[in-house]
This record gives C-alpha cells, sequence and structure tokens, in this order.
C-alpha cells in the first residue's frame, strides 16, 4: 500500500472520530448538527475512495443535505439549545468505559477475520450481467436481482410519508422569503432537474440511479418550495398522491403481471428487462422524490386529508 | 513549469480556506465569520480549482470544475445573504425586546 | 405457491387503491382480509398436498436472488395473520368506541397485513432487515394515531427499533463478510462456529430480542402497545412481535452451529422463566387496565422463549411446535382480551382496572370474552394454551432431570392466573357497580368474544395442528 | 495495515460511539443523531467489506444503498415525530407573539 493513501485514510479516519465525538457530545447543539453535516460529507469522500461512486453520490445528497436540512429545521422548531447536564459519576463512567472496550475487542476478533472470505457473489454478478438488461452491476443488483428489496424499500418511503402525515401540525409559520432566494432557486431547479435526468440514464450503464436522481429532484422542490415560488404541497391534490404511489404501483403491477402471465415473480419477460427497468427507475425517481419533499416540507396543513 | 505553477496554487488555496476556518472559529461575531468564511473560502476554492484545472488531463474537465467553483461561488453568495439577513432580524428582535423590557 | 402471494398482494394492492382514491370505509379492507383468508387457506392445502414450495424471486437462484418458501408453517401463519386482520377490522369498522375511524388506520392496517406476510415469507436475510423497518415504521405510524398523547412513547418505541435494525444490521454484514452469502439455507450448510459467526449471531439476537420485547428488553412495550388505539393494540400485541421471533427462531434453529446453541439455549430459557415471572408481578400490580394486558404479552413471550430455548437446548423438534402454539394462541387471546378491554374502558370511562367493579353486571358478554381468553392465557384446559402448554410440558416432565423447568412453567402459569383472577374477582363484586357512561355496545363485545372462542377451538382442531407443525419442522 | 482492515476498525469504534451515544445522551436530536451514527458505521463495514481484495462487490453495495434509503426515511419520520413530540416554542418565537 503506498503511503499517500494511508495517509488520506489516517486523516480521513481521525476526522470522521473528531467529527462524530463533536456532534454527539458537542457543547451546543447547532454545532453539534453541523458536524454531523460534516460528518456526511466526508464519509461522501469515504465511499468515493472506495469506489463506490453510487453511494458517495446518495450519502452527499441524503447524508449532508436532506438530513441536514431536517435536524436544522427540527433544531429550529424544538425548544431548548442546552443540554441537561448528564450524570457524571465516576463509578459509572469506569463502568461504561471497560464495558465498552470489551465490546470493542470482541467486535474487532469477530471483524478483523473477514478483511479475507470467500465472495461467490461478485463473479456471479459479473457473469449473469448480460442476462440483466443493464450494464451497470449495482442497477443491476438493485433492480434485477434483488428488486423485491427495492420494491420493499419504496414501501418504507411511503410509510415514513404516512406516518408523518398522522402528526399534529406543529404551527410553525413559513418564514419571510427573500429575493435573492427567490432568484436563485430560479436558476438552481431547473440544473437540478437536468441532473436528476442525466443521473438517472447514466445509472443503466454507469453509477447512478432511482434513488440519487429522485433525491436531487426533491431537494428542487424543497428550495422551490421554501422560497415561496411552489404552492403548499396538499396530499389532497391527486396529482401529488399519484406521484407518491406511482412508482410502488407500477413495480407491483410488472411484478404481478410476471407472476400470472409470464415466467414468475417480479421475473422480467427475456429481452425486454432493459426498458422495464428503465421504466421502473422513472416512476421511482417521481415517487421518491415526491415523498421525500412531503417529508421534509409537508406540514399537516399540506397533507391535509 | 506548469506543475509548478499549479503547486502555488494548490498551496495557497489551501492556504486561504485554513485562514477561512480559522476567522470562523475565532472571530466574535455572526457577521465577521460569515465574512471570513465565505470571502476566503470562494477564493481558497478558486486557486485549488485554477490549481487542478492547470494539471487537468482534458479542457473538458478543466471547463467542468470552472462550472463547479461557478456554482458554488453564487450558492455561497447566497447563503451568506441569507444568513446575515436572518442574524439581522434576530438582532432586530433582540434590540426591541431590551427596550420594552425595562 | 401463487397462493400466498396472492395472500400478500391483496392487502398490499387494497392499502395502495385505498390511499390513491381516499376511501375510508373499512369494508374494503375486511373483503380483503377475507380474500387473503382464503388465499392463505388454500395455500396450506396446497402445502398439505405438495409438500414444501419455494420460489426463486424473478428466477435467480439463490446465492444471487432472494427466495420465498412456503411451508406448512409459513402457511398457518399467513391464515393467523389474516384471520386477526380480519377479525379487528370487523370490530374497527363496526364498534361504536373504536378510535379510528376517520384516519388512515386502513391503509396502514393493510400494509401491516402484507409487511407481516413478506416476513413470514422471505428467507433472506438483508429481506428480512427491510421487512422489520416496515414492521417499526407502520407500528409506530399506527400508534400516534390516537393523538398527541402516544408520542412520547411512540418517538421511543422507534428510536429503539432503529437502533435494533442496525444491531440486526451489523450481524448481517458480519455474516456476510464470513460466508459471501444472504441465503438461510446456504448461511445453514456454511456455518461454523467462529468468533464472526458467534458476534453476529449475538447483534443479530439483541436486535431480535429488542424488537419482539423479550426480556430483558421489553421496557418499551407496556407504553406503546397500551397507548395506542384499541384495534392497534391489538394487532400489535398479537402479530407484530411474532415477526423478529420467528426469524429468532429460524436463525438458531436452522443457522447457528450446534456447538452454540446449547448455551444460548440455557440462556434462552433461563430468560423467559424470567419473563413469566417479572411480566406476570408487573401486571399484577399496574393500576391501567390495558396496561395489564400489555405486560402479559411480556409474560406470554416468556413461554415462546422457554420453548426456543429448550429447544435449541435439548435439540427436540417437538418444543418448536410448543412454541408455535404458544404464538397462535396467544395472539387469538391477545385480540380478544385488548378488544375486551378497550371496549370495557371506552364504555365506563376510565382507564383503571378499578373501574371494572361489577363489570358482569354491566358488560357480561366483554367481561366473559375477558376470562375466557384469559383462561386460555393461564392454559386451563381444553384451550389453545393448555394445547400449547401441554406439549411443552410432556418432554420436561419424561425425565426428573428436567422437573425445575416444569416448575417454573408452574409458576408462570399461577402468576398468569393472578393476573387474569384480579380482573375477573373485581368484576363480580356488584355491590358497587360502576355505571357505565354510555350504553354498552353488544356487537362489539360479542366480535371480541369471538377470538376467544376461536382459541377454545384451536384446542378441537389440535390433532391436525400438532401433525402439520411436526412437518414443518422436522 | 490495509484499507479495508482500517475502515472495518474503524467502522466498529464509530459504532460503539453511536451506541454510548443513544444509551447515554438525552436530547432527542442527539440521539437520533447517534442512531444515524450507527447506521453510517455499519455502511461503513459494509463497504470496506465490499472492497477485499482488490475488486468491488456489487451486491454489497446495493445493499448499503437500499439500507440508505431506509435508514433517511426512519430518520425523517423520526425527526418529523420529535418536532411535533416537542411544541413548545423557542423563546425568540414567545417574545414575537405578544407584539402581535
Amino acid at each position: 500500500m503506498p503511503a499517500p493513501e494511508l495517509l488520506l485514510d489516517l486523516t480521513l479516519g481521525a476526522l470522521l472520530l473528531i467529527l462524530a465525538v463533536a456532534a454527539l457530545h458537542g457543547q451546543r447543539l447547532y454545532t453539534g448538527i453541523i458536524s454531523f453535516i460534516a460528518f456526511g460529507l466526508l464519509l461522501a469522500l469515504v465511499w468515493a475512495r472506495f469506489g463506490a461512486p453510487d453511494l458517495a453520490l446518495a450519502e452527499a445528497v441524503i447524508g449532508a443535505g436532506l438530513t441536514g436540512v431536517l435536524l436544522l429545521s427540527a433544531l429550529g422548531r424544538s425548544d431548548s439549545d442546552s443540554e441537561p447536564a448528564p450524570i457524571r459519576a465516576p463509578a459509572r463512567m469506569l463502568a461504561a468505559l471497560l464495558l465498552g472496550v470489551l465490546v470493542l475487542i470482541l467486535l474487532l476478533r469477530a471483524v478483523l477475520p473477514l478483511a479475507q472470505g470467500p465472495q461467490p457473489l461478485p463473479a456471479l454478478v459479473a457473469s449473469q450481467l448480460e442476462a440483466s438488461g443493464v450494464s451497470h452491476p449495482v442497477t443491476a443488483v438493485l433492480l434485477n436481482f434483488r428488486a423485491w428489496d427495492t420494491l420493499l424499500e419504496l414501501l418504507v418511503l411511503l410509510l415514513a410519508v404516512l406516518g408523518v402525515r398522522q402528526l399534529r401540525p406543529s404551527g410553525q409559520p413559513q418564514p419571510g422569503v427573500w429575493p435573492l432566494l427567490q432568484a436563485w432557486s430560479r436558476v438552481l431547479a431547473p440544473l437540478s432537474v437536468l441532473t436528476a435526468g442525466y443521473l438517472l440514464w447514466r445509472g443503466s450503464h454507469a453509477p447512478g440511479g432511482a434513488f440519487q436522481a429522485g433525491a436531487l429532484l426533491a431537494a428542487g422542490v424543497v428550495m422551490l418550495r421554501l422560497a415561496g415560488l411552489l404552492p403548499e404541497l396538499r396530499w389532497a391534490y391527486w396529482p401529488l398522491r399519484a406521484l407518491v404511489l406511482i412508482g410502488l404501483a407500477l413495480f407491483l403491477s410488472i411484478a404481478a403481471a410476471g407472476a400470472w402471465l409470464g415466467d414468475g415473480w417480479l421475473s422480467y419477460p427475456p429481452g425486454w428487462s432493459g426498458p422495464l427497468i428503465l421504466l421502473i427507475e422513472v416512476a421511482a425517481t417521481l415517487s421518491i422524490a415526491a415523498s421525500l419533499s412531503l417529508l421534509v416540507v409537508g406540514e399537516r396543513k399540506e397533507l391535509e386529508r | 513549469m506548469l506543475a509548478w505553477l499549479s503547486g502555488v496554487a494548490l498551496v495557497a488555496g489551501a492556504f486561504f480556506f485554513i485562514a477561512g476556518t480559522l476567522g470562523l472559529l475565532r472571530f466574535p461575531d455572526v457577521y465577521s465569520r460569515l465574512h471570513a468564511v465565505t470571502k476566503a473560502d470562494t477564493l481558497g476554492l478558486g486557486l485549488v480549482v485554477l490549481g487542478l484545472c492547470l494539471r487537468a488531463p482534458s479542457w473538458r474537465a478543466g471547463l467542468l470544475m470552472l462550472l463547479v467553483w461557478l456554482l458554488v461561488m453564487a450558492s455561497s453568495t447566497t447563503a451568506c445573504q441569507l444568513l446575515a439577513r436572518y442574524q439581522r432580524e434576530r438582532d432586530q428582535l433582540a434590540e426591541e425586546d431590551d427596550n420594552a423590557s425595562p | 405457491m401463487t397462493l400466498a402471494l396472492a395472500s400478500l398482494l391483496l392487502p398490499l394492492g387494497t392499502a395502495l387503491l385505498m390511499l390513491a382514491l381516499r376511501l375510508r370505509s373499512g369494508n374494503w379492507v375486511i373483503v380483503a382480509s377475507l380474500g387473503s383468508l382464503l388465499c392463505a387457506g388454500l395455500a396450506l392445502n396446497q402445502v398439505l398436498d405438495q409438500g414444501l414450495q419455494t420460489l426463486v424471486i424473478g428466477g435467480w437462484r439463490t446465492p444471487l436472488g432472494i427466495r420465498f418458501e412456503l411451508s406448512t408453517l409459513t402457511a398457518l401463519l399467513l391464515i393467523f395473520t389474516a384471520m386477526t386482520h380480519l377479525l379487528v377490522a370487523i370490530y374497527a369498522q363496526y364498534s361504536r368506541h373504536s378510535q379510528t375511524r376517520d384516519t388512515d388506520y386502513w391503509p396502514l392496517s393493510s400494509l401491516l397485513h402484507a409487511s407481516l406476510a413478506a416476513l413470514w415469507l422471505s428467507r433472506d436475510l438483508f429481506n428480512w432487515y427491510v421487512t422489520l423497518e416496515l414492521l417499526g415504521l407502520v407500528a409506530v405510524a399506527m400508534i400516534i394515531l390516537s393523538g398527541p398523547k402516544a408520542y412520547a412513547p411512540a418517538l421511543r418505541y422507534l428510536l429503539l427499533s432503529l437502533a435494533a435494525s442496525l444491531c440486526y444490521l451489523l450481524g448481517v454484514a458480519l455474516l456476510y463478510g464470513r460466508y459471501g452469502v444472504l441465503d438461510l439455507d446456504l448461511l445453514a450448510q456454511a456455518s461454523q462456529a467462529d468468533h464472526s459467526t458467534r458476534m453476529a449471531l449475538l447483534l443479530m439476537t439483541v436486535g431480535l430480542m429488542l424488537k419482539a420485547a423479550l426480556w430483558p428488553l421489553h421496557l418499551w412495550l407496556p407504553a406503546a402497545h397500551s397507548s395506542a388505539p384499541t384495534a392497534v393494540s391489538a394487532l400489535l400485541s398479537a402479530l407484530v412481535v411474532k415477526g423478529p421471533l420467528f426469524i429468532l427462531w429460524l436463525l438458531w434453529s436452522r443457522v447457528a452451529p450446534l456447538e452454540m446453541t446449547e448455551s444460548a439455549g440455557l440462556l434462552f430459557a433461563l430468560a423467559g422463566i424470567v419473563a413469566l415471572l417479572s411480566g406476570g408481578w408487573a401486571a399484577l400490580r399496574t393500576p391501567l387496565l390495558k396496561r395489564l394486558v400489555a405486560y402479559s404479552t411480556v409474560a406470554q413471550l416468556g413461554y415462546a422463549l422457554l420453548a426456543l430455548g429448550l429447544l435449541l437446548r435439548w435439540q427436540q423438534s417437538e418444543l418448536s411446535v410448543a412454541l408455535w402454539l404458544f404464538v397462535l394462541a396467544h395472539g387469538l387471546a391477545k385480540v380478544s382480551m385488548f378488544l375486551a378491554a378497550g371496549e370495557m374502558q371506552a364504555t365506563l370511562g376510565s382507564r383503571r382496572v378499578a373501574s371494572l367493579k361489577g363489570a358482569t353486571q354491566t358488560m357480561p358478554v366483554a367481561m366473559f370474552a375477558f376470562a375466557v381468553a384469559g383462561g386460555s392465557l393461564i392454559g386451563l384446559p381444553p384451550s389453545g394454551g393448555f394445547v400449547a402448554k401441554w406439549v411443552l410440558l410432556q418432554p420436561l416432565l419424561a425425565e426428573p432431570i428436567h422437573w425445575p423447568w416444569a416448575l417454573g412453567v408452574l409458576i408462570g402459569t399461577l402468576a398468569s392466573a393472578a393476573y387474569v383472577f384480579r380482573v375477573v374477582a373485581l368484576s363480580f363484586d356488584r355491590a358497587e357497580a360502576t355505571p357505565p357512561n354510555f350504553n354498552p355496545d353488544p356487537f362489539a363485545q360479542w366480535l371480541a368474544l369471538l377470538p376467544a372462542i376461536a382459541v377454545w377451538g384451536l384446542a378441537l382442531f389440535s390433532q391436525p395442528l400438532i401433525r402439520w407443525l411436526t412437518e414443518a419442522s422436522g | 495495515m490495509s484499507g479495508t482492515t482500517f475502515y472495518l476498525c474503524l467502522g466498529v469504534v464509530l459504532w460503539l460511539l453511536g451506541l454510548h451515544g443513544l444509551l447515554r445522551l438525552q436530547q432527542t436530536l442527539r440521539r437520533i443523531m447517534a442512531i444515524n451514527v450507527m447506521g453510517s458505521s455499519t455502511f461503513m463495514v459494509m463497504v470496506a467489506l465490499a472492497s477485499r481484495d482488490g475488486h468491488n462487490d456489487p451486491v454489497l453495495q446495493a445493499l448499503v444503498v437500499t439500507g440508505l434509503v431506509v435508514a433517511v426515511s426512519a430518520t425523517a419520520f423520526a425527526l418529523r415525530l420529535a418536532v411535533a413530540h416537542q411544541p413548545r416554542r423557542s423563546s425568540r418565537q414567545s417574545t414575537r407573539e405578544p407584539g402581535e
């Protein structure tokens, strides 16, 4: 292993540790949240360093972007910035430390042998990639080999939206809108649509895909909404509901059609897998974008039943 | 020669980044912190992009980096202005409170 | 297999349809549950005819794809899930006191149904992680239907459930790193007793025990289950905690290497006994009715844990029959108890146990349902609970060395008898009966009685049931 | 020490840090962040495992993408629930109200 890479790893690792400690134990909650966002960004760097650009993209949009926005808005709406002082009994701290070290040793003993282990799946994926209809292996796993996971994942997203819908309103007034923000979001929103489309299209043969594209679109929608350029996102508005549900509905109908008319549950007819996967991805992108936007900027007033 | 130039630009960029971060940590109030962060970081990023452009394998990569720089510059300007305005509103509210309470 | 899939798809499709068209009538869910029940019954029939069935999703064989497996046990669990949903849906639609009117209860309960069906069918470790998350999210969303007072327990439940999922996920990652596969059967063939496997199983067990509220990780359950609307409490106690238990059972009885099961079995069995005692004690002491029923869930899960522990310790497959009989009997009895408790609580206008004074007079049917279901929890013959306990006790009584375990079961029985009789005895005190706030709703009370009768009917049905379960675990 | 081993260890350490935070911290937002740190470190272990012996394992990377979506949905729900759970206004808000 060449030295510069090790140096990079060590620096990244140290920074991640410091930021995680700062996020959890920093003096002020605000500082903690900012550290957490920086933690997410660095994590994206780590994924990129590991040659996982799909993850790096997703992490940067989600970990640093959407989660950060949610955390900050939660901070703005919540009560206090100060932490109730935790109990610092020395005996307890010592016991916790000992226990922590013990668990750490056990975990390390379990994890370290894994640096060499059997890996039958990558070769298998590579050999079946031809038949999957896409040429990017991660997309092939997500939407063909393990498509059932992805279908359920869309269901998880839908459930989160439904869960948020049950909450009573917290009555936060919309902050004032400034012209500069409006002007800048007018520039950024089309850019986010363009980039999302590019990511989606690219997903079939290179890193990118439905989730990253959807998250990016959602970021655009959230910004437009905050700038006051979009009307309230109401659940009662049927196109919005349709957008939230379309990914799941399309995925399910293709799966069911396969089960009753074709070769089996979730199997695509031969030769059709490429176009079908693209179709599912487009629908999923729209659903993910709509759901994430609802999760972030959906007030109860907007989610009126 | 080109490698030297790009090295100098990269080092200078890193220097401005560090200076900006120090300012963020050490300056007393929000306005001066914003000032430090946005100005120094924009300049720092510009220098880093310049340094990398000089090393870029193709025109396309260099152009993309320039685009990134432009985008970051514009959004950091917007963000800075939003933060400053928000802080001013808060300050005004606090002043009103101070006037009202005694 | 197609039938089992239909049993999964019907509620899922109904939920999507209801969300898209904003339908508010529970009749849709009742029809869907009925259809799903029918499909699950036919699926059971098919399994009995043709034996175990598997489906590789998308046509990709197992290390690459995900596998569904339909065994007799899976089919029974599908039937059980659909039946419970049907009963609770009828209650929620037609009871005057159901707090779920004009809410998103209907799509959510259908999604719960679908998530459970997906969990029962799947045999893939990572897919289970996603279904576990689904269960956790849908449970929390349903708890907060009862309004802001439920937010605190719901939030606590959500955070613990997330942490538990991450424990489980780390365990999955370790197993994948060690063996390179995610399918249950492939892991079962490959697994060896080394550090990585041990730690992975430990992490997954902690996560699953937290999600299934098995002692000592049960502390979130009473508050969360008792603050939910009545229909939701019934579903949560009867079904949701059983999902992680199913995974735990499969993991330990199939994947765990023999060297590890013996000591782990002892720990599970001891935890089961402690759960019986501490849950029973807490149920005896609590002043609130629904909390009493929730604590009784903690105690009754102790039986399942005990059966699992002894199964692992002695490698006797009859004990897994006992485990699943307990789960089925407890599920039905708990639906009945929660519905009866909710009905009495709403009619008498108080959440306290003390308000049940004289309930045999004011609400005889609901009280009868409570007592009948309680009888099954205690294990009075000839109820489903009795059959389960009988199957559990047989190997315990066979050899004198095992008698201490039988003593544990006996003490647990006494504890459950104590808390059931605490309620029943109070309700016979007709001297100063608590006057009801409203007219009692007779139909809802009869509905609450229905699962209680079903659990006693389970005993009549016990012979084929035991045979099928033996086939499934053999 | 190779990169994989390093990040495996780092992931385990971060996971414990998150767990400790979850058990010890009081504020809801901090606990949610602690859970997210746990999640990220689990993903780190998975990604480190994915890049053993030089080549990338697309299955593990796909699992992490799915896990990330699940984690973000749950986090968003938890954050909204946390906000709804404590609806009292900050001091700034309460000083504004009398003036209106």
